[in-house]
């Protein structure tokens, strides 16, 4: 019975790259990798964007509607939903002048009960401080 | 000796860090260690079979086949990310299996060290 | 010489195009370039855009990214595909992506 | 109407750079130009047949599909580039020709405009 | 924490390097991260020099780009493949590659 | 009998990607592009280093010893061989200091004659004046 912590630490802009995508995917993932686990161990994500990773987090990504592919917008509301712990980092979101109204808090519309949370850079040191493994996308 | 995870990631191919990852790799096994080698995106190429050598190019499957010979080496392709570009089970190339994500999480949960390359 | 630039990057590239001259200069943003039209980084607004050119963002990868023309200073204008085909034909002779 | 040549080169599958090109050939054609479209590098994987739709990936060869179709588009896949991957003769998608890189320069040679896509 | 950097951009990664901290940091200069390690623009070298870490610089990556130890400054040091084993497994708990 | 004229800007850093490596191959694909021409016709490139680009340009470059690919500086040599035409900036080789004994400056080993240039800015903005064509790598 044992619990290792992976940080995914997004740094990267969206879209250009497929990198804070598969940051997302692979962060889900934790949710069925019991399968090549014994019972009790597991892996628990903790996804933290910082830098220019924080414009990731904006709302009405339209990359469905333009380029018929899911946002990274929607990878974002599927960890809340699947009650993965997400945090944002307040400084960069204030150097950008994003306010939480134009950010993606919540999987509510999806019946999620998990927030994102916005923590200063601080807080995020921490959680790499205390996770067993990090990584930067 | 110990275990490590990499994980290669976004658009390497064609990139000396693609190199990187797999001459660290080299490196770690021939000391002793046993490396668990994930490749997503565009990196899934290097699971391809029938690579062909040209001076501009590295060709890294000679190295990844005797990786697969020392038995301390494990390489999965993200198998949706290979579909996605065409590349189907009879296109992998020999020694390397093909999963889904929670592979790799599975692998980093008892390594000693994880190393996600991003190449961006 | 009439040349267009597609900015397609955020952090990279404005060294280069800071440099080029032309009789007409049109930039269009195009990518996470959208950024440069979108953001006030610090309170400032990207310094590209005191360039002596013709602005443009690509409609399609500014909603992709969360903005709308709405998000857009009055001297960027919103284009389409379709209207990014006619400058290419129309207005510039060189066209070049950084 | 006008010839465009487009060069599209490293590191943009996976990318939207990518799918910027396409649809930029998509609305070319559209309005009645000829495109001429190179890959090089990594984008040499856009002419792989068999390629899959999966939501997290744009479905760009459905695109190509119908550009080939109206005529006035070519596409040409840089044949080293692609054998050095292992992409051979058979692996090429319908529509697609696989050539050296002077097709490119010689598309170029009277094209009214070039536009060569990096993507880094 | 003890963490392992890895380097590998000459014009990205700097903003989010600066910011960690770590009980015990290393940083390995790989790819065009060794224009870090090199390079004196302007005159100046790299601010991420002034970071209080261990440097290491890739041989094989350094030489590749045309340079050798010779132009490392002191406080650099060239390290090989297998040395790198070694620092990942034996000097740092953590490692990412920025 | 038409030349057109194209310029290759290089302003990549070098094996990252293969960006500088590809501008150099299609460069030199001028050479043999007349089997799809007619007689007379041709394709001119000139090769122009700027910016972060002119770290391409450095002599010794140890890629063949160290990842078995052929180096930057062999097809720099090769498209001196050919007689193109070479341009480095000279305001970015000062801004890093280079100078000119650190270049790759000829291809006289292999039997050529032809040298690069140094050059300032305000030359290398004269060919993308006259080239019919530009391309950023």
């Amino acid at each position: 019975m044992a619990t290792t912590k992976m940080g995914f630490i997004i740094k990267s802009l969206p879209y250009k790259t497929e990198a804070s995508r598969l940051a997302m995917t692979h962060a889900i993932a934790s949710q069925t990798v019991e399968i090549y686990l014994e019972d009790g161990d597991m892996v628990e994500p903790v996804v933290c964007f910082i830098g220019d990773g924080v414009l990731n987090c904006l709302k009405n990504q339209a990359t469905a509607k333009h380029y018929d592919i899911t946002s990274i917008e929607m990878h974002i509301r599927n960890s809340l939903l699947l009650d993965l712990k997400v945090l944002y980092c307040k400084e960069d979101l204030d150097r950008f002048g994003i306010k939480e109204d134009a950010l993606i808090m919540d999987a509510e519309e999806l019946g999620g009960e998990t927030k994102a949370q916005i923590v200063p850079y601080s807080e995020i040191q921490k959680e790499m401080d205390s996770v067993n493994h990090l990584q930067f996308f | 000796m110990g275990k490590l995870t990499m994980g290669v990631f976004p658009g390497l191919v064609g990139s000396l860090s693609l190199d990187f990852s797999v001459k660290l790799a080299e490196a770690a096994v021939k000391k002793g260690h046993t490396v668990d080698y994930w490749v997503s995106s565009n990196a899934t190429m290097l699971s391809k079979k029938g690579q062909r050598s040209f001076k501009d190019y590295s060709t890294l499957y000679k190295t990844l086949e005797e990786l697969f010979k020392t038995g301390n080496f494990k390489a999965c392709a993200c198998e949706a990310c290979a579909e996605a570009r065409g590349f189907h089970k009879e296109d992998l190339m020999e020694g390397w299996i093909r999963k889904s994500m929670d592979w790799y999480l599975a692998s980093s949960f008892d390594a000693d060290r994880v190393l996600m390359i991003g190449g961006e | 010489m009439k040349l267009g630039v597609f900015m397609s990057d955020y952090r990279t590239g404005a060294d280069v195009v800071d440099r080029l001259s032309a009789d007409k200069l049109g930039i269009i943003f195009v990518g996470n370039g959208i950024y440069r039209a979108t953001l006030k980084e610090g309170g400032s607004a990207d310094p590209i855009l005191q360039k002596s050119a013709t602005f443009y963002v690509l409609t399609e990868d500014l909603e992709s990214r969360g903005f709308t023309a709405a998000n857009l200073a009055g001297n960027i204008k919103a284009v389409t595909y379709s209207d990014v085909v006619d400058l290419i034909f129309n207005d510039y002779e060189k066209i070049i992506w950084i």
